[in-house]
């Protein structure tokens, strides 16, 4: 027998090994001659060298079940041949043939892992971090343009519904035409803006919103204003009607 | 390789990068020289910018990187932006409005005018720092009296609360639906 | 919008993200219904093979990524001289694919399949994301489940569980009246 120089690490444990005997020697499966089978894979284990008994064990939990199930084979069959007991190989032949289902696909597996590595995936842009964090609301968010008067009317509104008892439902509040674009909103438009263009530059055009009506383009361009004055952003162009480009504020950067 | 064959690697190599790629390199990695390279690269970015794609090529200081169309930025924005950044909610604003005009009021006055539950805009109020315990009443449980805040005064730019709009009393309260400004 | 203009869209969402983005967030991010915005994915990925482009895009369990052209692969590995992607050990194949075709699925169940310990071989999967807990059994203990994670789709390549190929003799096997499942 040519197994004295396979070594038992070789085997993902003792179900391949059963498998690797069964393979080599063209058992059937569905007939295993458990005698012959059990013999030589106690000779398998003989053989084995590298005997750390942590892998071991579980080999030699197989060779006594292979053991008793040849014992069970050997004891003289019942009288009535029509009421044949079970095969005592038909659980072990069960978790081999479940065992070799599970090796089988591995090989699809392995190509199909190699395959998937010839694709790379980027990481995520630093600049999508940057955007998820987000500041925490300025006041001036919050209160988006309302006018000391608004506050007023709307205390009016309150002061009369409590008197006429109103259903507080019909009574919408339709006195604060809300500003939908505020300096400050605008302002954090253009600051996320310079984090995501590369090289925190973009060109004066984009900060405009696609459909931006005109309200909305004075309030962004006011934000820009005022991003300059504090000092955030510049702007630069590098010749005479050229593209004014917008970029983070740095020290001697331009004039 | 064909023109379309490289514009593909090169379009791979930048997209893989995440960041600016030296001419060199890119003309090393496909083995030609830096001019056929450079064309290959103009060629691509061309490509984006006539087909109007959403990814576009910038050159910095001989180095090329592949970056977001600019026109797409407000969708990649929406995408990571959480919507939470909304203007004063009507109870917000009745609540802060009550509160300016009655302090100091306790948190059930507030709600007797109101009449709803104000639990949850007084603190969202005292959160923002809108308006502030001023003190104790007098009644059971000594319950907190809320006033308006130096913040409320800075942004509303008054030097005091006296300067508040006075209250006109005698208002047609009729078509007190109609208060719109 | 319109389709070469959502097209653009999706491509700079998809290349910003770095990972798979969700179904879900493109449509929200689009304003469209799921069904129309995985039409703008597909017409986009099918546009990059068809076109033979550098990028691709591959669904992963609802999720889109973009990703790069198999055929560049020489080329950025060049770029990048990285070295070989180490494979999955056998005993790391057996194990994942054990939980992979039987998910849920608890350390005890795979090591009666196994017929060997398997503690290392869980650990090293769970600590290389490509399984992960799922769940607790209802058995005494309660011993962790097991599934498989997204981490493994990518790795394999396959858009979800229902493409992993079928295990072999299933049919032919329902005469056997109970297999160790």
């Amino acid at each position: 027998m040519d197994t004295i120089n396979i070594r038992l690490d070789a085997f993902e444990g003792p179900l391949d090994l059963l498998y690797h005997l069964i393979e080599k020697n063209e058992i059937d499966i569905y007939d295993i001659p458990i005698a012959s089978l059990t013999e030589q894979y106690l000779a398998f284990l003989d053989a084995a060298e590298d005997r750390d008994m942590d892998g071991m064990s579980e080999f030699l939990l197989m060779a006594a079940t292979l053991l008793e199930i040849k014992s069970k084979m050997l004891l003289p069959a019942p009288k009535n041949e029509e009421e044949e007991g079970p095969d005592p190989r038909e659980e072990l032949v069960q978790r081999l043939l479940e065992y070799k289902k599970i090796k089988d696909v591995t090989d699809t597996f392995k190509e199909r892992e190699e395959e998937a590595a010839l694709v790379f995936y980027k990481e995520a842009d630093a600049s999508v971090a940057k955007l998820k964090e987000q500041p925490p609301q300025e006041l001036e968010d919050l209160l988006q343009g309302i006018t000391m008067d608004d506050l007023y009317q709307a205390f009016q509104q309150v002061m009369a519904r409590k008197e006429t008892k109103e259903d507080k439902v019909r009574s919408s509040f339709r006195s604060v035409q809300k500003d939908l674009f505020t300096v400050g909103e605008k302002m954090e438009y253009i600051r996320d803006l310079l984090i995501l263009r590369p090289y925190g530059k973009t060109a004066f055009h984009t900060i405009f919103r696609k459909n931006a009506g005109k309200m909305e383009k004075v309030v962004t361009f006011l934000a820009l204003l005022e991003l300059i004055k504090q000092k955030e952003v510049q702007i630069t162009q590098e010749r005479n009607f050229g593209e004014i480009l917008i970029s983070k504020y740095s020290e001697g950067g331009t004039e | 390789m064909r023109l379309s064959e490289l514009e593909a690697v090169v379009e791979s190599l930048l997209f893989i990068a995440g960041d600016a790629v030296p001419l060199t390199s890119i003309a090393q990695t496909i083995e030609l020289d830096k001019a056929t390279a450079k064309a290959v690269v103009l060629a691509l970015a061309d490509k984006y910018e006539k087909e109007k794609r959403g990814l576009r090529i910038v050159e910095i200081g001989g180095a090329y990187q592949m970056c977001t169309a600019a026109e797409c930025f407000e969708y990649i924005r929406n995408m990571y932006k959480s919507p939470q950044r909304q203007g004063l909610t009507q109870s917000l604003l009745e609540t802060l409005a009550i509160v300016a005009y009655k302090q100091p009021i306790t948190r059930a006055q507030i709600e007797e005018i109101r009449g709803v539950s104000s639990d949850h805009a007084v603190a969202k109020l005292v959160e923002k720092r809108l308006i502030c315990e001023v003190g104790r009443g007098d009644t059971p449980g000594r319950p907190i009296l809320f006033g308006t805040s130096n913040e409320f005064l800075r942004y509303f730019g008054f030097k005091s609360i006296g300067e508040l709009p006075p209250l006109e009393e005698e208002q047609e309260e009729e078509n007190g639906d109609e208060l719109t400004v």
